[in-house]
């Protein structure tokens, strides 16, 4: 397999004869612009520098604090270097700076991951449904503005799969440009590296965009639809009758090849098909009789249980150790990507016959294979022929050896397991419990237990702690039957004109976002409660990715599944699941379609205005909860480019830095009112940037106080305060203390508070304010003369 | 292992935390200080032991040291449950942004703080604010309160368990009340 | 600026008029092979995977023995994992595979820092020359093989600085690729691992050598010229009468313009041009009156001497506190990359008046202007203004400061300034020898001294110690006048024809590459003294970079410059310096050339064929003393995928793994010999792949026996084994322990030893071995019915 | 600061070397181990404190302790200089990559070493090639005997003067001989 696909195609074509070089042509020439008739903007294509007023802008009103997780940098063969509160390194570096370059670092693995993906999966598309294949990601729904990250960024909006590519080479070379910049000597300043990494974050979201277009439009998965197919997720909707098949990773086409080999061979009912990330997410999306397993912490915890018969894995997030736990259960494991080769042979090249009968026979303990197809072919046949074998076969303890095993706990006295745990879960006193005979302090670690397996490996008596966990939890697992909204995409262009004004006036109080992984302080269920506390509320909850799945694996009080109580609407008390990780860029989408259908602002190459647009007006909120990845670091850094506060968990203080705002600086919170040119007090919103919560509580608290906008009419800031306050008097027992700060003018206080919460107000000296037409951007300020503020 | 970082792979270093290895050392910080303040996090109520509450002794604390407690997340509603003691609430992260800036004004308008006593934060994350506060904030002392090493204070109590950290907090008391 | 300027031209071309587009196919069908006769070979644009098996081949041989530079990993927010021996990362990850990711990631940044580099050349100069600019590096010398990298790798031949884009595009795809196996959860396999740090390496090559033929192409650079001028180098040779630039990075344009400028006004006399680094190689390439202060490290001593009035910053290997230092000998610094902009405010699109003005008046520090047209104009005249007013202000203390200085010096217990430093120099003694008024001791540091300011940070009193230092060699500094010969670029076809033959035979005893960065543990002189001891020796002696300015920054016993004893030839005895970083693949491109030329190899996409075959044949060894960067980190692996050895210095073990080979392991010498298919033991030929020396007398011993190859002739053999046996009893003083698995037949013994090495051969039971015709690769063997071991 | 890596930035951990507190810790590891070897790099020679050489205590306690030394890089020719003492020669690498390899027949043909002495390799380098051993040769224990702190070893002296590290040399000969 090579990369050279592409180029092999354009050779082909130019040298078997002229018209062929005529069809190369029109496709470059359309997605150079010449069926568009917007005009450039400022910035089409911007490279390194090229945005960096702007990100200027932000980071000096969001300044970087940074959290050291090292004390050193170990970098380079001068190092290791202490760079211990003011030290330099031998290149002249200081700590800070050593932070935001391993951001950037993160946040450039983050976006060549999922450029990576894109690129691979561009391809594998052109050559199987060729270059011309259109992109249609809803336009029988009327999703007419495709693309939007896209057109804002590149310039260019793409209409078939051949287009992508070109925005692919863009989007490599600022990824290496990027990656350039944290070599030893390059960049030296700290705010510098933040301008690239949002740099990175906005390529990301390019990439991202991209290869999540080619698949819906290739695949056919759902266009733009508030009604995807309710699926099914939980360990414990998995037919274990039947042979089952584990896809784990990103990148769908092996898991396409697999249901299609079934359908073609009959199988589609003899074989279950069951995902863990993303790819889970995408089959589902092509195939919603597919079924998710869970988010990344469920993999330990499922190829154990011995459920699987054949995995199949192919890029992101699958355990490293995948093979070494596979083989345990007698689970083949077959591996699909370059970028994940996992040391075995390559077996692309041989008959599915032999690799079957080495797989079945054990003679292998898994196969590489690049072609999907083949990939399809081999793991349905294989996980027939090996289920009869293995009988699911499982490591995952019974009761009895549970407290057996529990019973050779030392009790150590520094409790290794414990220390080694991230959530530092109480695993010593879970074991005296089970040695006693009870496995109720086992299984109360369920959910908190992010899967990772350290306890284990720390474990002095070398205990399966992990397993005790999951087998104690055997009831619960059980019940794991939910139900999880299909990943839906894009948003319609009609449903942006319905929320637009609401959103951009504040009468829907926010867009909260809840994205990314399951590296949960106290386990998924947070996010869940999250999602319905804000859905109830009628804010607009779109999810994506691990963060999906948590929300769809949870009940209510009443017993209720979210996904089916809220609808799959982008309105009001929906709660929409684009699809997986790639799909985020709909959410971003959502945003600057706002501007540009609602405000009908420029999009193509104008990114600077949106970005100031979205971040004045769209009372947007990310939430990555458990977020862990460089994927997730370099997501993160897509919305802040666009002025939209991410806030993250606990762990994610270990992203090393944070971008705070400081209410208490009445400087910082200044804008231009673009009427007239004066530049008027708006209050800290939204207060932060970047910012991990300590608890769900705080979380939910900032996040409603983070979708106030400068530009919220009086009755959209009343709404948004009036739940400020709410969740702020419930969760905090107090009112808030910064009133003064987000209300303008009287018309902004709710009703039913408004007595108590002016007599607030007078203790402060609060004056009322100006709502301005706001904008960061001197340049949007409407000319007058003498009046233009410029600087 | 009592005076190695708590959670395991969360080394740390060259410049560590010194061991609180009696607790006059932290009466001792409190007292020579300009103008201290006790930041106290939602794991705090995990420091119950049976009758004994840790938020009263932190208030307790606070009353005799006359100095003012922020409450972050949502642990200010443990505290208004409890007391009238004042209690500032704000984020781990703003309230240990502000203590790195030498032009903030302080909670009370009157200045920036010289020493900070961090409880009940989640180890990782108080791990990661003291290391920030270490690095940006070099004149400001940082002591762990918590019952586990935390090796980017100034200092640090070692891993103890809970009832001997009950002792500690108790002489403390005294000897606030002592002296 | 922006990066889409290549999109923009073919915009206009596309839109403006078809006879345009037409161009464009012409120049893209070019490039794809229309002109060039050689069919395919079997890999053209491999990508991550497609050489594989060829990096398992080497990998089997050459191990990675791992050197965990820290027992965590920290990369992802479920981290920090305690990985201790055998303890798994939450995601699964074990100690070995994250130090192997590690490396890739370092040489990811490595690769995208010349790629990146070279992109933003090829712009430029496409700008500035056009895209139909024509790729010659010696044409006129007779270099008819371009660009074998590319050939060799890429397939194609470019012809055009445009046909270098596309070359860019698919390096880019790759870096971009392979940075996303390094992702949380992506490659799971060590050895995989390991096999991308090839291909990362492969790829940087590419990288590198369409930067070094664009500059050399367009700028007019020495075109294959062995008699390259000599040109100044030291800190002594800078005219301090005059105004100075001093450069500092690697990538010209800005470097250019200035001399350019100079030229245009009239200036050429009345301003000193100089500069560290490679950027100040390739301004004596483009002008051999520009100067080189020296290497990377020379940077503090020559910014705090204060006898640059302006500086310019351009990218890589420059110190990241150079504002910090500047600004205390009052020197502006004007920033010229995307990459590293410091912080400075960008006023590129600023009169130069007014920018001159700012820097003269001292109101800014400095200037980030990217039109390196404009650095040209603003530095001339800063420089032309601010001189007489700053009268070389510098802060090198006199004699009398530093004896007052060191008697402050707190003769600390733990020594924290040694502690500090990268080579654990003795400062304290040397601080308590200067307090009593002897500079001595502080002189003697300087030759160790990386210049990396690392003791000042750490100093219990915060003296300047290197400062001190430098004041105390004030002498020895004012005698750094030195000559080196300025890059001479790719080597000739000619040269290959005459020297391939010797080579191959190994009647040349070896290509000794001394190439990388200046962390010496002991000071540069070391790889001079290299340098000197393998020309005298006949070998061939190439060079770059840092390296080839510390030969020329060294007098012989007799008090000669090396580059002045040496000829420039490639041929036995010269001294070959091709030139700045990015020279590097002329040196492997010589190796290629004499696959290719001597031996008529396919070059075009037949990557594993030529690397078996330089493997096999052709005694080339890398010798990286001081490599620091993550370049030299990339460079080297390039050199490992075509079968190279390197060897790094002491520090060069921060690298994290090394790939070694056990000449104890029999089984593990084992080739196939062409001709027969037997499979035929030659010995541990070359016995490592990448190893750190501690000393450079074991690296000189090394690499005398590294070069020994399986398809040496007797002759060549006996010539080698000559010179180790040589080294080997100068520097040990005793016999090889190691010549019975060196000698084949009586015939390679070196007539002198005969007698007392056939002794030592008798006791250790040797016989004889067949000399093959050798090859790692079974389907190279000549077809012999029922003879041919297939594996 | 004593027991901290000598060099500065070199941290360490979690894993750390315990601390020879006494030369006799040195004696009673070597006597417990089936099968030794001492490592000597080429900075022994800087342990020379006037008419004491370094050199000819490894040469005396090897020969005592019947251990076979390895010289790595070109400091096999001090030795031969100096003593007709058996000394196998190795690069400092070859002799770490052959330690980790559990099928290693030894220097003599009779198997892998359960200890190595480590001492005169470039700190930094001895520093990443104990953190080799000690991740990848599980059956083997290390001794830096060098008078820096080595966080990668098994055992490691603290920082020390030189001399008292040739005083301790001194009683690890003494107690050889004694016991
Ligand atoms: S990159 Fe700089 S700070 Fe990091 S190890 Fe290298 S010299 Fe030290
Ligand atoms: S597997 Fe669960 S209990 Fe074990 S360390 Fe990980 S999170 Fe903690
Ligand atoms: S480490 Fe293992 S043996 Fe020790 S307390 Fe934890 S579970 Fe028990
Ligand atoms: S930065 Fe990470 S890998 Fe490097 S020394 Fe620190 S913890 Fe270890
Ligand atoms: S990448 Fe793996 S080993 Fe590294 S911190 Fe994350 S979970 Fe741990
Ligand atoms: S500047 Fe020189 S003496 Fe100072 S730490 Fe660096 S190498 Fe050592
Ligand atoms: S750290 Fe500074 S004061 Fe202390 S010994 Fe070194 S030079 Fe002297
Ligand atoms: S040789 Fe190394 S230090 Fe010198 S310029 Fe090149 S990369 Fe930089």
């Amino acid at each position: 397999m090579t990369s050279r696909k592409s180029i092999h195609f354009k050779l082909d074509k130019l040298k078997s004869n002229l018209a062929e070089i005529d069809g190369l042509e029109v496709s470059i020439g359309k997605i150079m612009g010449e069926e568009w008739e917007e005009p450039f903007g400022p910035t089409p294509c911007p490279s390194l520098a090229t945005l960096r007023e702007w990100d200027l802008k932000l980071l000096k009103r969001y300044k970087p604090f940074y959290l050291p997780y090292c004390d050193v940098c170990c970098l380079c063969t001068m190092g290791k270097c202490d760079l211990t509160a003011g030290k330099r390194g031998a290149c002249g570096l200081d700590i800070c700076t050593q932070q935001s370059r391993i951001v950037l670092l993160a946040c450039c693995i983050g976006a060549a991951t999922h450029i990576g993906h894109a690129r691979h999966l561009v391809e594998h598309l052109i050559e199987k449904y060729g270059r011309d294949s259109p992109i249609d990601i809803g336009k029988s729904v009327g999703v007419d503005i495709q693309a939007p990250v896209t057109r804002l960024v590149y310039g260019e909006k793409p209409e078939t799969l051949g287009d992508l590519e070109e925005v692919l080479d863009y989007v490599e070379n600022q990824v290496t440009q990027l990656l350039a910049s944290t070599a030893t000597g390059q960049e030296g300043d700290k705010i510098d590296f933040e301008s690239k990494v949002f740099h990175a974050g906005m390529i990301d979201q390019v990439g991202m965009e991209v290869a999540d277009m080619a698949q819906i439009s290739a695949y056919g998965f759902p266009k733009a639809d508030p009604e995807a197919p309710l699926v099914e997720i939980g360990m414990g909707v998995i037919d274990t009758k039947k042979p089952v098949i584990l896809v784990i990773g990103h990148n769908v086409p092996p898991s396409v090849e697999i249901i299609d080999y079934m359908g073609e061979a009959g199988l589609s009912d003899s074989v279950e098909v069951a995902g863990i990330c993303c790819t889970s997410i995408d089959a589902t999306r092509y195939n919603p009789r597919a079924k998710i397993v869970g988010p990344i912490s469920w993999q330990l915890r499922f190829i154990r249980s011995g459920i699987a018969d054949v995995i199949v894995v192919d890029e992101q997030c699958i355990r490293t150790d995948v093979l070494i736990e596979a083989k345990r259960t007698m689970t083949p494991v077959i591996a699909t990507a370059e970028k994940n080769c996992l040391g075995l042979t390559n077996r692309t090249r041989d008959p599915a016959d032999e690799i079957v009968a080495d797989l079945v026979e054990g003679r292998a303990l898994g196969a590489l294979i690049f072609d999907p197809e083949k990939v399809g072919e081999v793991a349905v046949r294989t996980a027939m022929l090996l289920a009869p074998k293995r009988m699911k076969f499982k490591v995952i303890p019974e009761a009895k050896e549970i407290v057996e095993g529990a019973g050779k706990c030392a009790q150590c006295r520094f409790t290794p397991c414990m220390r080694a745990c991230p959530n530092n879960l109480p695993i010593r006193e879970a074991m005296e419990q089970a040695a006693q005979g009870d496995l109720e302090g086992l299984s109360n670690l369920y959910e908190a237990c992010i899967g990772c397996g350290r306890c284990e490996s720390a474990c002095t008596n070398e205990l399966p702690i992990h397993s005790y966990i999951i087998g104690a939890s055997e009831k619960r697992i059980r019940e794991e039957r939910f139900k999880i909204r299909a990943g839906r995409g894009a948003i319609q262009d009609v449903e942006i004109r319905r929320v637009g004004g609401p959103i951009v006036l504040g009468e829907i109080p926010g867009v909260i976002a809840l994205v990314g992984c399951a590296n949960y302080p106290k386990g998924g269920n947070e996010v869940a409660e999250i999602a319905g506390e804000f859905a109830k509320r009628r804010y607009i909850v779109t999810t994506s990715g691990c963060s999906a799945m948590s929300i769809g694996m949870y009940r209510d009080e009443d017993g209720r599944n979210l996904y089916e109580v809220y609808p799959g609407g982008f309105d009001a008390g929906g709660i929409v699941n684009v699809g997986s990780c790639v799909s985020n860029p709909h959410i971003a989408g959502a945003a600057i379609k706002i501007a540009s259908i609602f405000a009908k602002r420029k999009l193509r190459g104008n990114y600077e205005e949106i970005a100031d647009y979205i971040h004045n007006r769209v009372g947007a909120v990310g939430i990555a909860w458990g977020a862990i990845t460089q994927k997730a670091a370099s997501i993160a850094s897509g919305f802040w480019r666009l002025g939209v506060p991410v806030i993250v968990g606990p762990h994610g203080s270990k992203y090393r830095r944070m971008l705070l705002g400081r209410k208490d600086r009445k400087e910082d919170w200044y804008v231009y009112d673009a009427r007239t040119g004066d530049k008027v007090f708006v209050g800290p919103c939204p207060e932060h940037l970047f910012y991990a919560a300590e608890t769900k509580e705080e979380a939910m608290v900032m996040a409603a106080k983070l979708c106030m906008r400068p530009n919220d009419t009086p009755k959209g800031r009343m709404i948004k305060l009036a739940h400020y306050i709410d969740l702020h008097k419930r969760f905090y027992k107090v009112m808030p203390d910064d009133l003064h700060l987000l209300v303008r003018t009287e018309a902004d206080l709710p009703i039913t508070m408004k007595d108590e919460v002016m007599k607030i107000l007078a203790k402060k000296g609060w004056k009322g304010n100006v709502i301005p037409d706001p904008t960061l951007l001197p340049r949007l300020v409407h000319v007058k003369e003498g009046k233009r503020d410029e600087q | 292992m009592s005076n190695e970082p708590w959670q395991m792979g969360e080394i740390a270093g060259p410049k560590k935390a010194l061991i609180i290895t009696k607790p006059s050392v932290v009466v001792g910080m409190v007292k020579k200080a300009k103008r201290a303040l006790m930041v106290v996090g939602h794991e705090i109520s995990k420091y119950d032991l049976g009758e004994e509450s840790a938020i009263d002794y932190m208030i307790r604390i606070a009353e005799t040291f006359k100095i003012p407690i922020v409450a972050t997340a949502h642990t200010v509603s443990e505290f208004v449950k409890r007391s009238c003691y004042p209690i500032w609430w704000m984020s781990a992260l703003d309230i240990a942004n502000r203590l790195q800036d030498p032009e903030w004004e302080g909670l009370d308008g009157k200045g920036q703080y010289d020493l900070a006593l961090f409880i009940g934060i989640p180890y990782y994350m108080e791990w990661t604010i003291l290391s920030g506060l270490k690095h940006s904030a070099p004149n400001l002392k940082t002591i762990s309160l918590d019952r586990y090493y935390q090796p980017h204070a100034t200092w640090s109590f070692p891993n103890i368990k809970i009832d001997e950290w009950f002792t500690h907090m108790k002489e403390i008391l005294g000897q606030i009340v002592e002296k």
